[in-house]
């Protein structure tokens, strides 16, 4: 199993090179793989039907308790089979349809990838692992809307889908991990045990959310949906696959899947029912409005992902039946009609349904699939769309709530479905011919093979008795066990066996449809008024948020990386001192400052400190870059002084040729530099003071109060103890540095070669303008040097 | 053990040194710094299977017990600290091979790289916290140089910024060092840990923790202290930012956690709560600042503040599973930002510029450097399986186990913002039609196969990526197990020395 | 003297911040210089102060004995200014540099890394 | 000028004994203040006022080696004598001492030797340094 699921990946890997050899017949020779699957799925059939469900386990991140862990049933077997089944017909037409495009062995990578992460999505039983391909899909989903990269159109779609979809996924991973640690386990199979104690407790709510919202946006529900048409920039067959036939399923599948789990509440009940409800309306009232043939699949494509959430939302066993029968027709019948309308944007590059008309002479093998693909999507009898229709009407009409009003708002939908099937089916392939910018031919084999495949299944499955009666028992059946976590017998018919409300409401639909079908240009005219509500509608909701977000981004960053290096320590400096300052009120430090003395202090102590505080005065008012050189001179070898009168012989000295050779240093550097300019306002150097009063005071403060506390140094006594008789030394601090902490001097002296090496190199590199990076676009200020030294007021800049 | 402790340290000094007294001898110079971080890694991926194996290691240097000498102990944060930044020396020393220009390495280019490394496994290894200060500096000096080595006018610019800040960061750091040493006179940590939390002084010790915390948070560049990285990062050669953004302010993570798994542990209460809002707007303000640049390596600057924000909150968080989650990130974070820079080299090489604006086409083009740049980049994005997704995972799944559903709401909407900055990169470097050539900025259209000096080392960082995170097993394991360790500092202070124990365990019984 | 020297940090410390809260990158250099000098005298202190009494161990004697100041922090101020030095010799000549090619001294004038329309 | 000649000349008088008078605050370091570090800067302010009075190459050529290849030796020596220790199977760093005093210097271990690279560094750094400024200027 597992092999089966990454063989996708693995085969992905390869198809770059497969591609070198195989080239255009490189679709024919991937699809074995998919096709492979599919076979190796069908396997299952029996077993699930008749038995219990199959778990394979292998171990990923035991310390997490993430498994790769699957589980088939017959609802991941039922998806597992579209996926691989539909998979093979787009590889070869996939082949087909970008046969001529250099980046074809790209297309064959993403694809195969996609198809694996779907199949992981769906058989998965970790709810981390499921995550993990869903986010996979999510991803190739981009790469693939993406596939025709240098349009710009391309690239936002495909971002959108990715945020979009990436977002809801995001809250969707907060839903797992708290359903998980709710329900005391990831697998999924197990939790299924759990579902009244998750439904009782006070995360149900949130969890419930989180995880619809990722099935949401993942399924394209109203108001998520936008990006679905968005994401018809993708080449045809990815359309036809990922964003009909499987990946907008995965939402789907996430919600059937939970269902035991999360399902047959109330809440469930309002919010899946409702938003499922409301996208299959709204869908399929814009699909009609379209003239795009991508566009309309795609809205209509929403739309029957509404219906299919709203059946799963009502959870009764007809409803999840009819779930199941819809999920495969129209599987059969999207995947069909999107890869006939990539065929005939590919032949006739034209895709407007206005600029189409009588294809079925050019064209006649996707004019008959469309043909019976619409009539399956029309619910016409004998189609496996029948079948659908009537379960679809049987639940709403059994529902809990409002039956009639949903039974009401379904009629409509299907109303507007009929009109939407013959505007991708009648109009572009009957009546007067109309030319197109390319001449119209029939499409090759490769792309012929999966229209024809799905249409003439959704036949077969309507029309033979016994392979309705088979599929309802082998597969419908053990996918709604699975759905309602207990056995159901499925048994489905061709036709109804009396007339009754719901052949009747399917008898209004088809009339209904036909009707909308004949007026429909009359009709947009007149409801052409409404539209100006979609111009407020969800897509410009993301638009907002998308530009709000980066006025922000670029505000704050405005108002933060301001490159004034004054405002960064500003900051810097207000950070300190409120943690540390409030810290100090807070905690209750400060009341040891009563344990503070008078100091005392002889007189030339007393005249050094003066001459300090003097110096520092000098260096803060002085004009003269040298004066205040000299200042900081002073201020350090009263330092030096005070190490002298202190003990500390060794730091004196160290101070004062430190502090000689930095006054060197300085005046040999700063002499040619002019004189200060004084740039700031009056204001602004009365609040530098202020905040640089703050810092000095939380300083102060500290020492103050550690002072006042008595020391007991845990280190000293041991130096004083051990420094001749163990290290060997009389110099006690010397033995410190060479001995007791040898390393820091270690690190010291490299510290004192790196800025060496540091101060030579920057002195002396001067790198040859050959750079390719030019200087940065500023512009360049006058020089401000000035030669002399005398102190004029100065120009006050800001 | 006395010899394998130690020789993260003495390698990259001895290779420093040789270098600089091989500094006119070009080739020698490279042939000598490959060997150099080639056996820094092998060095310390040995020390990180001992200390797996047997346990916390420590050695007091000159054999003075502590507290009384320098201690250097290697608990199994350090000990990841230390493989990851083998790692990135020998992949940034190869790639600096290619890349670097001749001037730069004819003026300590080399030397300096490692004493940098010097300085950053001294950091992670020392259990002194002066001998910490110690090591930053020269870890610092040495990236100061790194930083304005070559003097344009962007690195002088950037590179006054970077060094001012970093100096006040030192300058608390050691003001608070002076402090911890007037309060308890004490400076090895295993023993600073056992008196603070004996200290009857514990509102002045939650005040030095957080001028800790300023101190290290600047480094580490956390919100709102980071201004100097993205003022700064993108200055410099590309092998000189890499190594930056990779292990740089990773050491400023490494010290927030140390000193507040291992010091200041009083009132988690308190402390970790401040962490926690830092961690949240540090996530949030780097991520926004990611979205308003139009510049590749602007763009990763301030996605490293961003993603610092995750780590912090891994500490913040304070449970066995979120400081694991931290520890992963930071293992997942070092490789692939790393990466991400030495990729934004190869472009800059073939375009001659970063601006998004003037880039383009390069995945028609180069498409397995398009693929070299998805790994990492989706992988920073946080998209499964790659190694970032199990380390925002853990992080959140730890969030969501302590009911902190702000910052998990926070970290959530950040991580959006991350895959939406990194596809901004995708589509305008690699997926836009190139533009119009621009003649201030050179192009050369070399084949990859000319590049191999470049490609490589990305290569094998990507490769990295993806075993990280498809055989991610053994990293969580030994991330769990660190943050065991981090979490019960009573084993690190048996492994410096078990007497410094008595006071606790006379308090306990 | 402890309290008086104590006032000296901190208002080396306001010297010093104000300084570099200054637009002119010399300024800066002073005030880093400053900041430094603050730091040590603030550790000197810290470590309680001893008049005279160096700690070196007389030629007879095997151990330290009698009131003597401490010599760990002056240990580490030894090793923190000599640090101090060699950063601050870096950061001059930086500034140095920096003034030569931007021509400026005005840190406003130094703005172009940070600004994203860049 | 004839103010400087007369330094120049001092000077060059004064280099041997300024060298031996860094040598003696570098050997004392240990029992009385001093060090390596100041034993060091002495040497270091004796080239560099030589510097000032004569040319720079007259200087290097005293000198005999680069003050970059002094930074290195310095640290080579401080790193070696550190790690001797690893070869007795005794932790990086631990003193090893020679037990009979010598003459002038002293009981020899490596402490003193390790104290020895820090006086070779210092006068290398601060040499280049000052190489550097002067050749800038």
């Amino acid at each position: 199993m597992l092999l089966a699921v990454l063989s996708g990946f693995i085969l992905a890997i390869l198809a770059p090179w497969l591609y070198k050899v195989g080239r255009g017949a490189t679709g024919w020779i991937l699809a074995f793989l998919p096709l492979g699957l599919f076979v190796y799925f069908v396997g299952f059939i029996e077993p699930v039907a008749h038995g219990e469900p199959v778990t394979f386990t292998y171990a990923w991140i035991p310390s997490l308790s993430i498994n790769l862990s699957f589980y088939v049933d017959g609802l991941s077997l039922l998806f597992a089979l579209i996926i691989s089944g539909v998979g093979t017909l787009i590889v070869i037409y996939g082949g087909g349809y970008l046969a001529h495009d250099k980046n074809v062995a790209r297309f064959f990578v993403y694809i195969l990838m996609f198809m694996a992460s779907m199949l992981g999505v769906v058989l998965s039983n970790n709810l981390m692992s499921l995550f993990v391909f869903w986010e996979l899909t999510s991803v190739t989903s981009y790469l693939l809307i993406g596939y025709y990269h240098e349009k710009p159109e391309s690239r936002f779609a495909a971002l959108q889908a990715m945020l979009v979809t990436g977002g809801g996924g995001l809250a969707m991973m907060a839903g797992f991990v708290m359903l998980a640690l709710v329900g005391g386990s990831w697998e999924i199979s197990t939790l299924f045990e759990q579902g009244e104690l998750i439904q009782n407790h006070a995360q149900y709510l949130p969890i419930l959310l989180l995880v619809l919202l990722g099935a949401f946006t993942k399924s394209a529900q109203f108001p998520f949906h936008f990006w679905l048409p968005g994401a018809m920039a993708a080449p045809a067959p990815v359309s036809a696959y990922l964003h009909s036939a499987t990946m907008v399923k995965a939402g789907v599948y996430l919600v059937a899947r939970l269902s035991p789990i999360l399902g047959h509440t109330e809440t469930w009940l309002y919010i899946v029912t409702g938003f499922g409800t409301v996208t299959m309306f709204i869908a399929a009232y814009i699909a009609w409005q379209q003239t795009d043939l991508k566009r309309i699949l795609a809205y209509s494509t929403v739309s029957a992902l509404g219906i299919l959430m709203m059946l799963l939302g009502l959870g009764e066993h007809v409803a999840v039946e009819a779930a199941m029968v819809f999920l495969v027709v129209h599987s059969m019948y999207k995947g069909s009609l999107f890869m006939i309308a990539g065929a005939v944007d590919h032949e006739t590059g034209q895709r407007h349904i206005t600029g189409l008309g009588g294809l079925i002479k050019s064209m006649p093998f996707s004019g008959v699939a469309a043909v019976l693909a619409a009539a399956s999507m029309s619910g016409l009898p004998l189609f496996l769309g029948f079948i659908g229709k009537e379960l679809i009407y049987e639940s709403t009409l059994e529902s809990h709530i409002y039956p009639l009003a949903l039974t009401g708002i379904a009629v409509l939908t299907n109303v507007l479905t009929i009109t939407a099937a013959g505007m991708v089916s009648i109009k572009p392939f009957f009546g007067q011919e109309i030319k197109t910018p390319k001449h119209a031919h029939e499409a090759p084999w490769s792309m012929r093979v999966g229209p024809l495949t799905l249409a003439s299944l959704g036949v077969i499955l309507g029309a033979v008795p016994f392979a309705a009666e088979e599929f309802g028992a082998l597969l419908v059946g053990p996918a709604a066990s699975g759905i309602l976590n207990e056995a159901l017998e499925v048994h489905l018919h061709i036709l109804p066996s009396a007339i009754n409300n719901i052949v009747m409401l399917s008898v209004v639909t088809v009339l209904g449809g036909i009707g909308v079908y004949a007026v429909r240009g009359l009709l947009g005219k007149v409801v052409a008024p409404l539209n100006a509500v979609s111009a407020v509608g969800p897509e410009k909701w993301y638009q907002w948020t998308l530009d709000g977000m980066m006025a922000s981004a670029k505000w704050q960053t405005h108002i933060l990386q301001s490159g004034y290096l004054r405002y960064y320590l500003i900051i810097t400096i207000l950070t300190t001192v409120g943690l540390a300052g409030s810290t100090l009120i807070l905690q209750g430090a400060l009341q040891n400052l009563s344990a503070i003395t008078m100091p005392e202090a002889q007189i030339h102590e007393i005249l050094i400190v003066v001459m300090i505080l003097c110096a520092i005065v000098l260096v803060l008012r002085t004009s003269s870059r040298l004066t205040a050189v000299a200042g900081l001179g002073v201020v350090g070898y009263g330092i030096a002084l005070l190490f002298v009168l202190f003990g500390a012989p060794d730091l004196a000295m160290t101070q004062f040729s430190i502090e000689t050779l930095s006054v060197i240093l300085l005046v040999l550097v700063l002499y040619r530099l002019p004189t200060f300019t004084n740039f700031s306002t009056r204001f602004e150097r009365a609040r530098d003071l202020v905040i640089s009063l703050m810092g000095g005071a939380l300083i102060t403060v500290l020492v103050l109060i550690e002072t006042a506390l008595p020391i007991n140094s845990r280190l000293t006594p041991y130096f004083a103890e051990n420094s001749y008789t163990l290290a060997k030394g009389h110099n006690v601090v010397n033995v410190i540095l060479v001995d007791f902490r040898g390393i820091d001097t270690m690190g010291e002296i490299t510290v004192l070669g790196m800025a060496a090496l540091g101060v030579y190199g920057l002195l002396k590199l001067r790198l040859a303008k050959k750079d390719k990076t030019p200087e940065p676009d500023v512009s360049k200020p006058e020089p401000i040097s000035k030669p002399t030294e005398t102190y004029t007021p100065m120009p006050v800049k800001e | 053990m006395n010899v394998l402790l130690v020789s993260p340290l003495i390698i990259p000094f001895i290779t420093g040194i040789i270098l600089i007294l091989m500094w006119k001898n070009r080739p020698a110079q490279r042939a000598i710094s490959i060997v150099g971080s080639a056996a820094l890694f092998i060095v310390s991926i040995i020390l990180l299977l001992t200390v797996w194996e047997e346990g916390i290691q420590a050695v007091q240097i000159g054999g003075w017990p502590a507290p009384y000498g320098i201690t250097l102990v290697a608990d199994l944060l350090s000990a990841i600290m230390i493989v990851l930044a083998g790692l990135m020396a020998i992949s940034v020393a190869f790639y600096s091979l290619a890349s670097m220009d001749s001037e730069r390495e004819a003026f300590g280019y080399h030397p300096l790289f490692h004493i940098l490394m010097m300085g950053i496994c001294g950091s992670f290894l020392t259990g002194d916290l002066f001998n910490l200060y110690v090591w930053f500096e020269v870890m610092l000096i040495s990236s100061f140089v790194l930083v304005a080595l070559g003097g344009e006018r962007a690195q002088l610019e950037g590179g006054i910024k970077y060094v001012t800040l970093n100096l006040i960061s030192s300058a608390i750091f050691l003001a608070a060092v002076g402090l911890i040493y007037g309060l308890v006179g004490t400076l090895n940590m295993a023993d600073l840990s056992v008196q603070l939390r004996e200290s009857d002084q514990p509102g002045i010790v939650l005040t030095l923790a957080m001028l800790f915390l300023i101190a290290f948070g600047l480094k580490a560049a956390v919100f709102p202290l980071y201004f100097w990285l993205p003022a700064s990062y993108h200055t410099p050669p590309v092998a000189v930012s890499a190594i930056f953004s990779g292990l740089l302010t990773k050491v400023g993570v490494y010290t927030l956690i140390r000193v507040f798994t291992l010091l200041f542990i009083i009132d988690p209460a308190y402390t970790h709560t401040i962490l926690l809002v830092i961690a949240g707007f540090t996530m949030l303000s780097g991520v926004l600042g990611a979205a308003a640049q139009n510049e590749f390596r602007r763009i990763l600057s301030f996605h490293i503040v961003s993603q610092i924000g995750y780590m912090v909150m891994g500490l913040a968080l304070y449970t066995p599973l979120a400081i694991a989650g931290a520890v992963f990130y930071i293992t997942h974070h070092i490789v692939v930002k790393t990466n991400l820079f030495l990729v934004s080299g190869v472009v800059h090489r073939l375009r001659g510029t970063y601006q998004l604006k003037k880039l383009g086409g390069i995945y028609q083009l180069y498409p397995l450097l398009g693929v070299l740049f998805l790994i990492p980049a989706f992988s920073l994005a946080g998209i499964p399986p790659l190694s970032g997704f199990w380390a925002k995972f853990v992080l959140i799944r730890a969030g969501l186990e302590t009911n902190q559903y702000i910052i998990v709401v926070v970290a959530l909407i950040v991580s959006l913002l991350t895959i939406f900055s990194m596809t901004k990169i995708w589509a305008e470097v690699f997926w836009k039609a190139e533009p119009e050539p621009d003649p201030a900025y050179p192009r050369e259209d070399l084949s990859l196969g000319a590049l191999a000096g470049y490609v490589l080392p990305i290569a094998a960082l990507a490769a990295v990526t993806i075993v990280i995170g498809l055989f991610s097993e053994p990293f969580v394991r030994l991330a769990i197990d660190a943050a065991e360790q981090l979490l019960d500092p009573n084993q690190y202070i048996h492994a410096v020395r078990p007497e410094l124990l008595e006071g606790i365990v006379q308090a306990q019984n | 003297m402890e309290v008086i020297l104590a006032f000296v940090v901190g208002a080396l410390y306001t010297a010093g911040f104000y300084m570099i809260l200054r637009r002119s990158i010399v300024k800066l250099i002073l005030g880093l210089g400053l900041l430094g000098h603050a730091a040590n005298l603030m550790i000197f202190t810290i470590g309680r102060l001893t008049r005279g009494s160096p700690p070196i161990i007389g030629h007879e004697a095997e151990t330290l004995v009698g009131p003597f100041a401490d010599p760990l922090p002056q240990a580490l101020i030894l090793t923190a200014i000599v640090i101090g030095f060699g950063v601050q010799a870096f950061a001059i000549v930086l500034v140095k540099r920096a003034y030569e090619t931007v021509n400026t001294e005005d840190f406003d004038q130094m703005r172009s890394t940070d600004l994203h329309e860049a | 000028m004839q103010f400087s000649v007369i330094l120049s000349t001092a000077i060059r008088y004064m280099l041997p004994l300024m060298l031996i008078f860094s040598v003696f605050i570098l050997l004392r370091g240990h029992n009385e203040p001093g060090g390596g570090f100041i034993g060091g800067l002495v040497a270091a302010a004796a080239f560099a006022l030589y510097s000032f009075t004569s040319n720079l190459d007259e200087v290097r050529r005293a000198l005999r080696v680069e003050p970059r290849t002094l930074i290195g030796s310095g640290l080579l020596v401080a790193v070696s004598s550190a790690s001797l220790s690893l070869f007795f199977g005794l932790p990086f760093m631990t003193g090893l001492w020679y037990d009979e005093p010598l003459p002038v210097i002293g009981k020899v271990g490596t402490p003193f030797i390790f104290d020895v690279g820090v006086y070779l560094v210092v006068i290398g750094v601060t040499l280049l340094i000052v190489f550097s400024l002067t050749e800038e200027e």
